[in-house]
């Protein structure tokens, strides 16, 4: 079992927990948590490497580094794990994350708590991500739900009680419908009798039948569709992110939104094309206004975190809107508008959290000029804004460009409407983010008390760099992350298409 | 030709952008200036090479004398599907080449300009990594290979010219401009990426090559493709002019370009005069074979042309700004660009008059670019002499500022077409494509000719005669120190004398040499028209009178609307602030907290509701708990039975 | 007669004998060995429990006697091993309350009372005739009510008895009448027979008998709306009563429960009861969980979450095949160990300070870190949050009341996974009160007994473990393939 | 007889009444065993053994439901069943 590299992304992170449990002061908590996500990156990055290596050499399988475990065997429940390249991108991505994370609560309260809590999340994460058993997965999910509802409680701020509240119900209403689809799945996944969790087996044995796969489709997609804050099931987002801990924001924004995008891939699409393919017009209609919708709302919030929260609920609408494209340039930006997504907001809320621990403030309207206070954290923040409107050589650009070709490759009205109404989308997105940063950092100064504040330290500086990095990187490279991605695709689509 | 050197071009500016962004507050103020001018230089000489290299080098010459386009190189950036991939490469070919030049020099000029006129500024390092960032972007955008290449550097430089716009960004009216700016331009970028979504979907390519080289093609591409009554074609080509009309602030997009000039003086001279805002004009250029195609497309180039130029001189004539004199300025004779685009064809593929037009529109390019450019540098000696971009603030300079006065009138006799100066010959190109086209749109193309002579002799009146400078303060008005002079006398001798380039031999639209003939009926009309122009400009403003208060009082409204720009701030406010703000997003917002929330909440609140409801049942009454629990029993059978029968 | 019929009854016997050494303890033994009497109980069960598992372990087959009013299974030896494992666990966890000042002079009684009333329990799940069910139902749920009383000074406590003598007698009537209308249907009381008997049978004579044996049940699983004692009964009863009438009785009713509805009605299970038992289940989770929100009483609200877990322990019986038998047993272990965690703090904190109250949980983390976390464990539990046990107990009762893959039954649990959030709502309420909520005056910190934390870190152990390891519920699926033929 | 019985739980207020009427509900039950029995199948007596254990039982539940309204009635010195609403909601 453990010859399987996947395994340690588990494993790191229970040995943290462990080890946090171990911890007698800050510096351990801090020293595990820093060497834990050290070892995560690595990880993350040597499992790229060996997955290009292995992909080089032509090995074709659609996942790689399967391996499965008995677990519940008489209902045929194992621990199986597999990647392609699109888990191995949300790898990386959750890993970063965790990493940068880390760093910006590095003064927290309560620092053993919040750790354990926090990895205990990253933990389902990764454990989502390296899945390919339903049951599994849909444990993993819900783990790394939960312990959100602490971390906004304890550590969040403002009505933390309403929101983790709100937030925690809201998804476990969305993962109650999951496990409804899934146990469903289990049941229909094979014509034979001996059903199977495997997604891999599932999507070969293709055996669900047309009823059922309307019904399951629809489960399924609404269940992780709440998670990527699809209207109208997106009001958890708002107050849940504007309440929570700077790490836990990016953490949930960052990563665990796209466990929504991705289930949605994973499951509702690749296990039940049919459905797919002669459903998707329903679901396309609600991301799309959740596009427009987030973005129009994003507009006049005066709140910082509110604003980017309503900003994530139209970026991950449009990772949604991608996925139900159904054809393979769309969902590759739909993946990459995650990374991008994950990434940037990551980066808005850290920086968000930086700025409201100085000003104790996140209302735009009692703040001004903090480019002249904290020239660091200000230019940070343009960039973030500058990745969110799509300037190109950040992420933001390339993964919606790819949607929107991709999303145009449909010629019906039905789709060129929605598409060309999503594509509005970046001007409203430059209306926003504009108008944060004229207000926010532009301008004379606001406040007077403002001006004894400091700029970024060390911890501060090193999380927003990393960001900063992986936002550039995807922005200037794209195509290795496009590459990564798509060879994933042709099964699925195929299957899909295999209908039309 | 080697790689080596269209590589640097584009990676000079780009690594002085990174060098100084990152690295400039550790360095003084002197140091960062001076990097900045020496990477700008050689980049302004490799940019020489280059195309100096490609117009002479008999190699890019086809036998029949033809100029090749070239791509020196072209790197796979993003790959959409097998056909669709962005690549990012450098396209060698008359017009590119061209820019190059223009680019090039102005941003030099701006660059050697700058260190006199920003000295001691706040943020001096980062502005020189802003200009070299927008020098980056522009040469990417001009070198495009594709046309989303072009898109990916026509978005790298809104990014810049919003930067720069902010440069001041304590100031409200700086940062509210900058926005302005970004968001217009990025609606308009909008309709081009539409229209470059359309275009490839049916092309299957971004390819510029491939599009212009064969149009036939394209247009079998779009067999039968129609929306509204029109083909696509013409739909996508008009789109992508929309991304056109907002970089090139024409009607009704051109709100941004006055407020634009809340930036330092000599970014509007790169940017806001010479490079950026041309990029609509080189965009049309470049994609010139599909407009020639569309009828349509092409006249709709030509009636917002021909509107705007009329608008803009209008306006031009009643400002008090002399920034924004300029700028409307620029927006009439970016006008007179597109018109002359526009005219260079009849649709179908037919080309009228040799694509005249298409030579005189980049020659009008060219010589704009140094006369707009030459024109700003002199605006920005004035506001740096007396601290204020107010030409009641000027009057009387002449005496205190020779050299400015001298090249500014230079800049302004070629801008009005006064024979040798070089927007003579580009303006009377583009005149006599005009009435080739259509007589009606010749003679309105005159009159904002004319136009343009009046209200730029008005400015150089008002600023250096008028009457003698009100000195305030003891505050006496001193000529620009050196780095300002030179760019001033480079440029002057530019727009002198470059008129008598044989530009068609470089530029024309099927890249064969062509010879200009002055078409002399037009000529001296239209020098005629501009010297009386410039003759009722002396009349009125070269002393001190009270004919323009007559004039103003004898068209009252006509007056207010020019003054006001005919309103169209206000009715953008209104439809932002009013329509969007107001009545979509707030409602949204509402929408989203109220209802959409309300009902989650709702949720709870009914159940708790519910639970509040039904407590009645829990009375502690043992006689209750056995009643309902007889009750259920009896319902539960009763259940059975309805379900045996039923 | 055959004695060697004895033999079968291996557990029953072993639990008489714990019985009499506890009784003869009690009465010969001197006052001052009285305060060993409890750690003795513990213990002898903890034997019983072991030995237990041995013969389930070494292979019990399936024998009948008594000429077939009993049988014996190796899944009904699990479940009384799983029962055991319960009463140990509560047991070990009320050592304190019962070396208590109040309880000097009645320590044995408690411990004989809830020893005969597990006797009951055995007998209704091995029971293959309705007297010996009757005699097993009636010896479980009377002496029930004299612990239920055992607090002599509370008020609430004797209220509770009253209340629950006079519904369980008035529900027996009312099973009992249910059984006569059954025995004129069938003419006889063995379980298969009527089985046969009633086969295509569909008069409304057997809807009402089957609503009343329903009911009878009903009552002891605390089933909506048969469900009303519970929630005074539990907040009047002492805790460890509480806890034991909350997991043992319930756990032994539920699986007597699917024996009968399985195996005495399993002919008409699709045209009649499968109905009955929607009905019942959705109401029974849907007002157990209204009830729940509002509770500010951790033992009413327990109790009120007790009835909605019954529902969720239904879908056990409405799957009708070995799945669902295995998840519900499991179901039934887990829950266990979950509620007694909780309630284990719940005595703990009684214990020592005397409150009871929601509110009074506010900022325990703080003085208490341990307990609360013992308390958060058993809520994620309940609530079904992996990784613990309960997230498993309930996703394999999902999954086996969905293998009967009907419209209704999705339909049936698309409803309990919406009650789920509700549910959920709640036991988030007292994590809320203990890790986020701000008192003033905090439950101060105190150290609990041994004996009180031996039991909780046992049910620690089995809200963790048992959901991870998989044998458990594995070995559950094994042991109930061979009863495959119950449901057909 | 087993109405009666319900009615008179649901409509007596003193718990010794209360508890009569159980037993008449319980006795409705016995008769009903013994009733099926006799006319029904005549050729067994399992129902009329259920009825002699039913007896019993009865009896012990008397007994013990006895002791305990004994008990409230200590504390409250009153048999009235409506009183006994302490606990509820």
């Amino acid at each position: 079992m453990f010859e399987n590299l996947l395994i340690y992304f588990v494993v790191i992170p229970v040995v943290m927990l462990a080890g946090l449990a171990l911890c007698q002061n800050v510096k351990q908590i801090r020293a595990v948590a820093v060497i834990g996500s050290c070892c995560l990156i690595g990880l993350s990055t040597w499992v790229l490497c060996e997955y290009l290596a292995m992909r080089a050499a032509g090995e074709d399988a659609p996942m790689l580094f399967c391996g499965s475990w008995e677990w519940f065997a008489p209902l045929n429940i194992n621990l199986a794990v597999g990647v392609d390249g699109i888990s191995i991108a949300m790898l990386m991505l959750s890993s970063i994350i965790v990493f940068a994370g880390s760093f910006a609560s590095w003064k927290i309260d309560m620092p053993k708590e919040f750790f354990l809590w926090l990895i205990l999340l990253s933990t389902g994460v990764f454990g989502f991500f390296i899945s390919i058993d339903l049951f599994t997965m849909f444990m993993f999910y819900e783990v790394a739900l939960i312990p959100m509802y602490l971390l906004i409680g304890v550590w969040g701020s403002g009505r933390k009680e309403y929101s983790a509240m709100k937030l925690t119900l809201m998804l476990m209403g969305g993962s109650a419908f999951l496990m409804l689809g899934l146990i469903g799945i289990y049941y229909h996944s094979s014509v034979d009798g001996v059903h199977t969790w495997n997604l891999l087996q599932i999507a070969q044995a293709d055996a669900i039948d047309h009823d059922w796969q309307r019904f399951l489709f629809i489960v399924t997609f609404v269940g992780f569709g709440v998670l990527g804050a699809m209207f109208p099931f997106h009001t958890w987002s708002p107050d849940g992110h504007a309440s929570a801990p700077t790490a836990v924001s990016m953490l949930h924004a960052g990563v665990l939104m796209k466990l929504g995008g991705y289930g949605c891939f994973r499951v509702a699409i690749y296990l039940m094309p049919y459905a797919a393919n002669e459903l998707a017009w329903i679901f396309l209609i609600l991301t799309g206004i959740s596009v427009v919708y987030g973005a129009f709302s994003a507009c006049v919030q005066t709140d910082l975190k509110y604003i980017n929260a309503y900003s994530s609920v139209s970026h991950c609408g449009l990772v949604l809107f991608a996925i139900l494209m159904l054809n393979t340039t769309a969902m590759t930006g739909a993946i990459m508008q995650m990374l991008s997504h994950g990434l940037m907001t990551a980066l808005f809320f850290a920086l968000i959290g930086m700025i409201y621990g100085r000003t104790h403030t996140r209302d735009i309207r009692e703040m001004g000029g903090l480019m002249q206070i904290m020239p660091y954290l200000s230019v940070c923040y343009v960039i973030a804004g500058m990745a969110s409107l799509g300037l190109p050589g950040l992420s933001g650009f390339v993964s919606e460009m790819t949607i929107f070709v991709g999303s145009w490759e449909h010629a019906d009205a039905f789709h060129r409407v929605f598409t060309i109404a999503a594509c509005c989308s970046i001007v409203i997105t430059a209306v926003y983010i504009l108008r944060v940063v004229g207000k926010l950092l532009f301008g004379p100064v606001q406040d007077d008390h403002h001006r004894k504040l400091t700029d970024a330290v060390w911890w501060e500086r090193l999380s927003t760099v990393t960001l900063i990095l992986g936002v550039a990187l995807i922005g200037c490279f794209p195509n290795f992350f496009v590459n990564l991605i798509k060879f994933t695709f042709s099964p699925a689509i195929f299957a899909v298409l295999g209908l039309n | 030709m080697s790689i080596v050197i269209p590589l640097l071009i584009l990676v000079l500016p780009l690594f002085m952008f990174l060098f100084l962004g990152l690295a400039g507050c550790k360095m003084s103020h002197k140091l960062a200036g001076w990097l900045g001018c020496l990477g700008m230089g050689t980049t302004t000489v490799l940019a020489y090479i280059t195309a100096l290299t490609y117009y002479y080098n008999p190699e890019f010459t086809s036998a029949a004398g033809e100029r090749l386009q070239v791509v020196i190189f072209n790197q796979t950036w993003l790959q959409f599907t097998d056909y669709l991939v962005i690549k990012l490469g450098f396209l060698l070919d008359p017009i590119s080449a061209l820019l190059l030049i223009v680019i090039t020099t102005i941003s030099f000029m701006v660059h050697i300009y700058s260190l006199g006129y920003m000295e001691g500024e706040k943020g001096f390092q980062r502005y020189y990594a802003f200009l070299a960032l927008f020098t980056f972007s522009m040469l990417g955008l001009v070198v495009a290979t594709n046309i989303f290449q072009m898109y990916i550097f026509w978005e790298l430089v809104g990014a810049s010219s919003y930067l720069l716009i902010g440069f001041y960004y304590t100031k409200h009216s700086a940062v509210s401009a900058s926005k302005k700016a970004f968001i217009v331009t990025r609606f308009a970028d909008l309709g081009f990426l539409l229209g470059i979504l359309i275009l490839s979907y049916y092309t299957q390519t971004f390819n510029f090559i491939d599009m212009t080289n064969n149009p036939g093609g394209v247009l079998m591409c779009f067999e039968g493709a129609t929306f509204m009554g029109c083909s696509l074609l013409t739909w996508a080509l008009i789109l992508i002019f929309v991304g056109g009309m907002g970089k090139s602030a024409m009607m009704p997009l051109h709100i941004w370009l006055p407020d634009a000039m809340e930036g330092p003086t000599p970014v509007s001279a790169l940017i806001h005069a010479a490079t950026m805002v041309v990029a609509g004009v080189y965009l049309v250029a470049r994609m010139f074979p599909l407009y020639a195609l569309e009828w349509n497309a092409s006249t709709f180039i030509v009636v917002v042309g021909a509107i705007t130029a009329f608008y803009a001189a209008m306006v031009a004539c009643t400002q008090i700004d002399i920034k924004r004199i300029l700028a409307f300025s620029t927006i009439s004779q970016i006008a007179f660009m597109m018109v002359s685009l526009g005219v260079a064809s009849e649709g179908e593929g037919i080309i009228l008059h040799h694509g005249v037009g298409y030579m005189a529109s980049m020659f009008h390019l060219f010589t704009h670019a140094m006369f707009k450019a030459l024109l700003f540098l002199c605006a920005g000696a004035l506001i740096h002499a007396v601290h204020s971009n107010d030409y009641t603030h000027m009057h009387g300079m002449w005496r205190y500022m020779p050299v400015t006065h001298i090249t500014c009138l230079i800049g302004c006799l070629a801008i009005a077409g006064i024979w040798p100066f070089s927007g003579f010959f580009s303006k009377d190109e583009i005149l006599a494509a005009c009435y080739s086209w259509s007589p009606m749109v010749g003679a309105w193309m005159s009159m904002v000719a004319a136009l343009t002579a009046f209200y730029m002799f008005r400015m150089y009146f008002l600023i250096f005669w008028w009457k003698e400078h009100p000195i305030h303060h003891g505050h006496v008005p001193h000529e620009a120190p050196l780095p300002m002079r030179i760019p001033l006398i480079f440029l002057a001798a530019v727009s002198c004398c470059c008129g008598f380039l044989h530009f068609g031999h470089f530029v024309s639209w099927n890249r064969m040499p062509y010879d200009i003939h002055i078409e002399l009926g037009i000529a001296l009309s239209s020098v005629g028209i501009a010297l009386c122009a410039i003759f009722i400009a002396w009349k009125m403003y070269f002393k001190e009178n009270d004919l323009p208060v007559k004039m103003k009082n004898m068209l009252p409204r006509l007056w207010d609307w020019c003054y006001h720009r005919f309103y169209w701030d206000e009715l953008y406010m209104f439809v932002t602030h009013k329509i969007i703000f107001n009545g979509i997003c707030r409602p949204i917002a509402w929408f989203d907290r109220h209802i959409i929330d309300g009902t989650m909440n709702g949720f709870a609140i009914v159940t708790n509701k519910c639970s509040y409801a039904i407590r009645g049942l829990q009375s502690g009454q043992v006689q209750m708990y056995v009643w309902i629990y007889l009750i259920g029993a009896l319902i539960l059978g009763a259940i059975g039975v309805l379900f045996l029968l039923g | 007669m055959d004695y060697s019929q004895f033999l079968a009854m291996k557990q029953e016997i072993g639990l008489l004998i714990v019985f009499l050494l506890v009784f003869l303890y009690d009465t010969f033994l001197p006052q001052r060995a009285g305060k060993g009497l409890p750690i003795v109980a513990s213990l002898l069960m903890l034997v019983l429990t072991v030995a237990g598992f041995f013969t389930c372990f070494l292979g019990s087959p399936d024998v009948t006697a008594f000429a077939g009013m009993y049988a014996t299974s190796p899944v009904m030896t699990a479940i009384k091993n799983i029962l055991n494992i319960g009463v140990v666990i509560v047991l070990i966890q009320s050592i304190k309350w019962a070396n208590g000042e109040l309880m000097i002079m009645r320590r044995g009684e408690f411990y004989e009372l809830l020893l005969v009333t597990l006797f009951g329990m055995y007998l209704m799940i091995s029971a293959r005739h309705f007297l010996l069910f009757i005699i097993g139902l009636e010896s479980a749920s009377l002496p029930l009510a004299a612990m239920v009383a055992f607090d002599k000074n509370r008020y609430e406590s004797h209220e509770a008895a009253v209340k629950y003598i006079l519904t369980a007698v008035f529900s027996s009537a009312v099973f009992m009448m249910g059984l006569s209308f059954v025995y004129a249907l069938s003419g006889s009381l063995y379980f298969n027979t009527i089985g046969y008997a009633i086969i295509g049978q569909h008069s409304t004579m057997l809807c009402i008998a089957i609503a009343f044996v329903i009911a009878g049940m009903g009552f002891k699983l605390s089933l909506v709306p048969f469900h009303l004692w519970t929630a005074d009964v539990y907040q009047g009863a002492p805790t460890s009563v509480t806890s034991y009438l909350s997991v043992i009785s319930k756990g032994a009713a539920a699986f007597a429960f699917l024996v009968i509805m399985a195996q005495v009605f399993g002919a008409v299970y699709e045209h009649i009861w499968s109905w009955m038992l929607y009905v019942l289940i959705i109401l029974t989770i849907t007002i157990g969980n209204l009830f729940a929100i509002r509770q500010k009483n951790m033992k009413r609200f327990l109790a009120f979450s007790s009835i909605s877990q019954a529902g969720y322990i239904m879908l056990g019986v409405i799957a009708d095949n070995t799945m669902g038998t295995a998840a519900m047993m499991y179901y039934i272990l887990v829950y266990i160990c979950s509620n007694l965690a909780a309630f284990g703090v719940i005595g703990a904190i009684e214990n020592a300070t005397g409150r009871v109250s929601m509110e009074d949980y506010n900022g325990l983390y703080k003085t208490n870190p341990r307990l609360s976390v013992v308390m958060m464990l058993a809520m994620f539990s309940l609530a079904g949050i992996p990784p613990f046990a309960g997230f498993f107990s309930k996703f394999f009762i999902f999954t086996g009341a969905l293998a009967v893959g009907t419209v209704a039954i999705y339909f049936l649990v698309g409803i309990a996974l919406i009650n789920t959030i509700v549910s959920l709502y709640y036991y988030l309420l007292v994590v809320k009160a203990m890790f986020i909520s701000n008192e003033e005056c905090v439950i101060p910190t105190f150290r609990s007994a041994c004996s009180e934390r031996l039991g909780l870190w046992i049910t620690v152990a089995g809200i963790v473990f048992l959901g991870l390891v998989s044998p458990i519920y594995n070995w559950l699926l094994e042991i109930t393939a061979p009863i495959a033929s119950l449901f057909v | 007889m087993f109405c009666c019985g319900v009615y008179g739980f649901i409509t007596r207020k003193n718990m010794i009444a209360i508890l009569i009427s159980l037993e008449l509900m319980l006795n409705a039950v016995d008769i009903n065993f013994a009733l099926f029995n006799r006319y029904l199948y005549p050729g067994h007596m399992e129902g009329m053994f259920f009825t002699l254990f039913a007896i019993a039982i009865a009896a012990a539940e008397t007994a013990l439901a006895i002791a305990i309204i004994i008990n409230i009635f200590r504390v409250t010195r009153n048999v009235d069943v409506q009183g006994l609403d302490k606990m509820k909601l």
